[in-house]
């Protein structure tokens, strides 16, 4: 028996959002009487984390820290309207949508500040602990509290604004394909180490070292979440998974968490991020759709290291222990 | 029919309610109530026996009788059957093991019944109120068993005369692409004097490697003195294809995996 | 995880007060305590429970349906078939005009696909809808089926869904779509090497632990609040609305909290038919998929075929690339019509080639209907892309990641679907994984810069 | 349809109901005791997200049948906190960022828990085996595998 071990390399792109659709999203911004925020939209949270982030975006533009936000969302009766979750478009297109509402709602904010302090809203800045400040003299300053309590009870403003992010509609030209499919790229690059048992074709992946650049990590440890999930996720599409083992035929297709396989927590690649940041120029603080590209690269780097082990080609996904074994023997019959 | 469980105290009681149509015995419920979740209406009715005996482990002179309730994990953690831990703990994750039962694993279909794959190369009795069968005989008619399985009993073989291996894609816990069992006797000479091999995923159900076992005895246990063995270990199999692994896949590494187990 | 903020300094400000922030996500603290509320956490007394009466064949024609035994069944209160639904055949892109309507809610007449729905039934108990679903008679005559793309595109194959007529998506560029850039005969013509490979998938389930469901609560004004996880709110309800031919403002879709998506919920699968059941037994509805349901019924990833012939230079430049993609929608194009199309705008990779030539086509199979996943339309074609261009650095004799820095794109480079390249970030990628897997390549390419050269 | 009589403890206080013979313990706590902690992901004993502890052993709820538990003294998630003080473990999930989605998470938190009520201080491989019957879809399960391992090292700290 013969271990042997092997690393390949693959280095991709991803498209933000579904423009060949057009790809709208609406947010409403407004603020409680005590100067709490509250974001409605009906986008939702697959458990990527698009409550917590569409909550820092706001407290970012607002100016005010994260916890005085609440995010409520995915009610048809109250949220405005978004495509949906999907496409790795989430955090961009609603993320724009709420930046646009949190501005609009912003300058009410500083407008009733400025009344309260006998200034021009345009010398007040927010100290993000939820204060204004008149720029140059921070002595000079009022709550975001009082500043509510002021706009709901004295001044009869309503402090609240209204974002809509629309990527129109582009439809590809019939002869050439010439069309806009997508507003910005994340990209990656990703090295995989792997083991192959070429008795067995029974393929360890030893480790992996990705690096993803999404333009903004907005909340680095969620980044990190998606992205150690998302490379689990590209091992498994690699080397486990399918729903018709023996496609193009129909049978034997796994009903169950046993049939379907997937890597267990006894499999895991020893597995690496590291992040770098070009700042998209229509993403919200600059940031692209990371979760969809992150489970890419590991597949093709996977294959590429079991070629760079045992000298065969897989071609056809998964690469399972089977097909490895297959092209062995073949490659040993040749 | 909606789904109604009896219990009854004694193994007795609950053959005879077994009889009725659309009866099935509950033992964990790994597999009938599993079953019956995901909609066979062909069962109506649940029968089990709180009998203690079904549940009790006795290990005297070597003599091994496990209660056909007896979980893997009792199994697993039991002082005197720390030899049989690894095959134990080959069946599902910690949760199941709590309710996986000795007796429902000789019921399990492949790719499942790992459990039962080393009873068979321990040359277990099962036992009913009917009386007692040799494993390989009631594993041949299992299909047609109606009576409540209530103890199996084996020799505990000398410390390291038992082997087991499992194989699965997904670690720690995942199905078997095989499992093999093997209880081997050495003479003093280091060569193989009595063999026994059984093999999970091989079959429907665990079948015994007779063709290998013969082949092995008068043979040493190196990479020369197997190769008949390995040679022989797929005689007489007809390997399952399911979504884990190909018959063609299962049957190409059998010896290998075989042969990996036999050099350990 | 390690932020590298050396690189593009220069064009980011870092003066951010919550953005950047690892702030505690604020659903954990329902996560970790079970108290978040799942649409399934949702319980209403008299609840009924929603079961699928599935086809047990790839194609065939339905002779007839009976449902008299199941309907008397005790526990059963309502048994839908095709003719209850208002607007039967559907699709979901219909929503941004992409058509035509091709799959039925309840089949009519016809199925194509095993496990498609046929007749659903409506019961007190989940097993009083699972013994009533099993008195269902239903029969068939089957039909020849097809199951490979490449015999469903052959003349004389079985026709898998009429609604199209052939066994592919009419684009209005054909019956693919393409993208043409350059010359790419000449750019064979010219190439020192050619190689055309070919890659293969099978279909990938989302898998999430939460499987696809919703409860619908008829709210006594003649309005439905559905609790569903779809991953879009509105997308569904309008969908809803197209097939129960119910004004919207009739629908309230409560939802956002999903088990894990991963596009697996983008289809419009069980809100109709429960708000339906809702609607004609006034009483609330739970339909919610098995996981037997989730991993065969639920449309997966399609499997794809990506043909890739790529014309390559000694020196390591791909001077021309030809790309041809199917997805297999299997028996309806939910969104599959979208997938093959962002493949054709994702071709040929992040890579500067002057000479491309993309079809991507959308092939109908008598299987389960594919739909969107995670890296839709663009992972399998990774996969092919990433592998070819290993193949090709080992042609040449060339290291392959030290090809890819030879080939990857740059800002201002013109793609091949003539969009000029912004932002681009392959080359620091790269860059970066040269030192993090300790993977060297020649100090020029170190010195490589995604900007427009001379900016 | 006949009913029948459970009576157990869930999370320290007395319940009893009377439920429909052959319900599972998982259709009984979440549809008429109102504990939504345990979470069907598969009914079929493959995923682990409806794991309790019963009588001391972690089980599947799934695969219960409730009238089975006359007695029984049983656990779950929502239970583990205390006055609002969150337990150990959750305290590290939430800490060491180890939800996404969340439908494991209870599953998750029951299989640590028995781990650690039995072996305090575990090996990473002893965390693995014990987190091995649940899936977890979005994490990788590296995440999951950290928060255990960081509350057996707090609640060592804390017992120091």
């Amino acid at each position: 028996m013969a271990i042997r071990r092997g690393r390949g390399v693959a280095a991709i792109n991803y498209p933000t959002g579904m423009n060949l659709g057009g790809d709208p999203t609406q947010a409403l911004v407004h603020s409680t009487p005590t100067g709490n925020f509250m974001v409605t939209l009906s986008s939702v949270d697959l458990g990527q984390g698009m409550k917590q982030i569409m909550a820092q975006i706001c407290a970012e533009t607002i100016g005010v820290p994260t916890d005085r936000v609440v995010v409520d969302t995915a009610d048809t009766d109250t949220g405005p309207h978004c495509m949906g979750t999907f496409a790795s478009r989430g955090t961009h297109r609603a993320g724009n949508a709420v930046i646009q509402a949190a501005k609009e709602a912003r300058q009410v904010m500083l407008e009733v500040a400025a009344e309260e302090l006998e200034v021009n809203a345009s010398d007040l800045e927010t100290d993000g602990q939820g204060n204004i400040l008149v720029k140059g003299a921070p002595q000079k300053s009022i709550s975001i509290f009082d500043v509510a309590l002021s706009a709901h009870f004295k001044r009869g403003r309503s402090i609240s604004g209204r974002g809509m992010f629309l990527i129109p509609r582009s439809y590809p030209e019939k002869e050439t394909g010439a069309m806009k499919p997508s507003t910005c790229y994340a990209h990656a690059c990703t090295v995989a180490e792997v083991e192959v048992d070429d008795e067995t074709g029974e393929v360890t992946v030893l480790t992996v070292k990705n690096i993803f650049e999404i333009g903004r990590a907005l909340n680095p440890k969620m980044v990190e979440q998606q992205l150690v999930g998302g490379s689990w996720m590209g091992i498994s599409h690699a080397l486990y998974e399918t729903t018709e083992p023996y496609y193009p035929n129909r049978d034997h297709g796994g009903t169950d968490f046993n049939q379907y396989l997937m890597p267990g927590p006894g499999d895991l690649a020893q597995t690496e991020i590291i992040v770098l940041e070009r700042p998209s120029a229509d993403g919200p603080y600059g940031a692209k759709g990371p979760g969809e590209m992150c489970a890419n690269p590991q597949i093709p780097a996977v294959a590429n290291a079991v070629f760079d082990a045992v000298g065969v080609r897989i071609d056809t996904l998964p690469i399972t222990p089977e097909r490895i074994l297959r092209a062995l023997k073949a490659h040993a019959a040749n | 029919m909606a789904l109604a469980l009896q219990t009854f105290a004694t193994v007795k009681d609950a053959n005879t309610a077994l009889k009725s149509q659309g009866s099935r015995y509950l033992g964990g419920g790994t597999l009938v109530v599993r079953a019956a979740n995901e909609g066979d209406v062909s069962v109506s009715s649940l029968v089990r026996s709180t009998d203690p005996a079904l549940s009790s482990i006795a290990v005297t002179d070597g003599k091994v009788r496990i209660g056909a309730s007896v979980t893997m994990a009792a199994i697993a953690r039991h002082p005197d059957l720390s030899s049989l831990a690894r095959a134990a703990r080959a069946v599902g994750g910690p949760a199941v093991r709590n309710m996986a039962t000795v007796g429902g694993n000789l019921f399990a279909p492949a790719p499942y019944g790992d459990f039962a794959v080393a009873l068979l190369a321990l040359d277990a009795t099962v036992s009913t109120d009917d009386g007692e069968a040799p494993i390989e005989t009631f594993l041949t008619g299992r299909d047609s068993n109606r009576a409540i399985v209530t103890t199996v009993g084996f020799v505990l073989p000398p410390q390291g005369d038992f082997r087991f291996l499992k194989v699965s894609r997904v670690k720690p816990k995942g199905v078997s692409v095989l499992s093999i069992a093997a209880v081997l006797e050495l003479a003093g000479d280091g060569t193989v004097s009595a063999a026994r091999i059984a093999l999970g995923c091989m079959a429907d159900r665990p079948t015994r490697a007779r063709a290998a076992e013969k082949a092995l005895i008068g043979r040493r246990l190196t990479k020369d003195g197997i190769a008949p063995a390995l040679a022989a270990a797929g005689e007489g199999t007809s390997p399952i294809t399911d979504p884990i692994a190909s018959a063609w896949y299962r049957a190409e590494v059998l010896p290998v995996h075989l042969g990996r187990l036999l050099l350990t | 995880m390690e932020l590298r903020k050396s690189y593009f300094a220069d064009v980011r400000k870092d003066d951010l007060h919550e953005i950047g922030q690892p702030r505690p996500r604020s659903d954990s603290p329902g996560h970790v305590t079970g108290k978040t509320a799942f649409f399934a956490d949702r319980n209403f007394p008299g609840t009924l429970h929603l079961k699928m009466v599935r086809s047990p064949h790839h194609h065939a024609r339905i002779r007839s349906i009976d449902t008299s035994e199941a309907e008397r069944h005790p526990g059963v209160v309502k048994v839908l078939t095709a003719k209850d639904v208002p607007h039967n055949v559907y699709t979901i892109l219909i929503l941004i005009q992409i058509g035509p309507e091709d799959e039925t809610v309840l089949a009519d007449g016809k199925v194509r696909w095993k496990g498609e729905p046929v007749v659903a039934v409506l019961a007190e108990t989940e097993r009083a809808a699972q013994e009533a679903a099993a008195k269902v008679k239903i029969d068939y005559e089957v039909l020849p089926a097809v199951f490979d793309m490449e015999e469903a595109l052959k003349p004389g194959a079985p026709l898998v869904n009429e609604y199209h007529g052939q066994n592919y998506y009419l684009y209005d560029s054909g019956e693919c779509r393409k993208v043409r850039f350059g010359d790419v005969e000449a750019g064979f013509a010219s190439a020192d090497h050619v190689l055309e490979q070919s890659y293969q998938s099978s279909p990938i389930e989302h898998a999430p632990t939460e499987t696809t469901g919703c409860v619908v609560a008829p709210e006594g004004n003649d309005r439905f609040t559905c609790y569903t996880n779809t991953q879009a709110m509105f997308f569904t309800l309008d969908n809803a609305s197209i097939i129960l031919q119910m004004p919207g403002n009739k629908l309230h879709f409560v939802g956002g909290t999903v088990g894990g998506g991963f596009g697996g919920k983008v289809d419009v699968i069980v809100e109709p038919i429960a708000i339906l059941g809702a609607k004609l037994t006034g009483r609330p509805v739970s339909f919610i998929y098995s996981r037997e349901e989730e991993m065969q019924i639920s449309s997966p990833r399609a499997a794809e075929k990506v043909v890739i012939k790529d014309g390559v230079m000694k020196d390591g430049r791909i001077v021309a690339r030809k790309v041809t993609g199917y997805t297999d929608a299997g028996a309806y194009s939910r969104h599959s019509p979208y997938g093959a199309q962002k493949g054709a705008g994702h071709y040929p990779g992040p890579y500067t080639i002057p000479n491309v030539w993309i079809d991507t086509y959308c092939v109908y199979t008598n299987r389960t209907p594919s739909s969107a996943m995670r890296g839709f339309g663009v992972t399998i074609g990774d996969f092919a892309l990433e592998v070819q261009m290993d193949k090709l650095a080992r042609l040449i004799g060339m290291d392959p990641l030290e090809f890819r820095f030879i080939n990857a794109y740059r800002d201002g480079d013109m793609k091949a679907h003539r969009q000029p390249t912004e932002g681009a970030a392959l080359i620091e990628c790269m860059q970066e994984a040269s030192r993090a897997a300790n993977w060297p390549v020649a100090e020029k390419f170190m010195a490589m810069s995604s900007y427009v050269k001379g900016a | 349809m006949a009913k029948v009589p459970v009576q157990f403890t869930l999370n320290g206080s007395e319940k009893a109901e009377f439920i429909d013979s052959g319900t599972t313990l998982l259709h009984a706590l979440r549809d008429k005791i109102g504990d939504t902690s345990p979470k069907g992901g598969c009914h079929q004993g493959t995923c682990g997200a409806c794991s309790v502890i019963i009588d001391g052993e972690l089980r599947l709820s799934c695969l219960t049948l409730a009238e089975t538990c006359n007695g029984a003294a049983i656990s779950t998630t929502s239970g583990l906190s205390e006055g609002g003080v969150l337990h150990p473990l959750q305290r590290a999930f939430l800490d060491t960022f180890a939800t996404q989605c969340g439908f494991c998470t209870p599953g998750m938190i029951m299989a640590a828990k028995m781990l650690l009520d039995h072996t305090p201080n575990p090996s990473r491989d002893e965390v693995v085996e014990a987190l091995s019957g649940n899936i977890c879809r979005c994490t990788g399960y590296e995440p999951i595998i950290q928060a255990v391992l960081t509350a057996a090292r707090s609640n060592s700290q804390n017992a120091a």
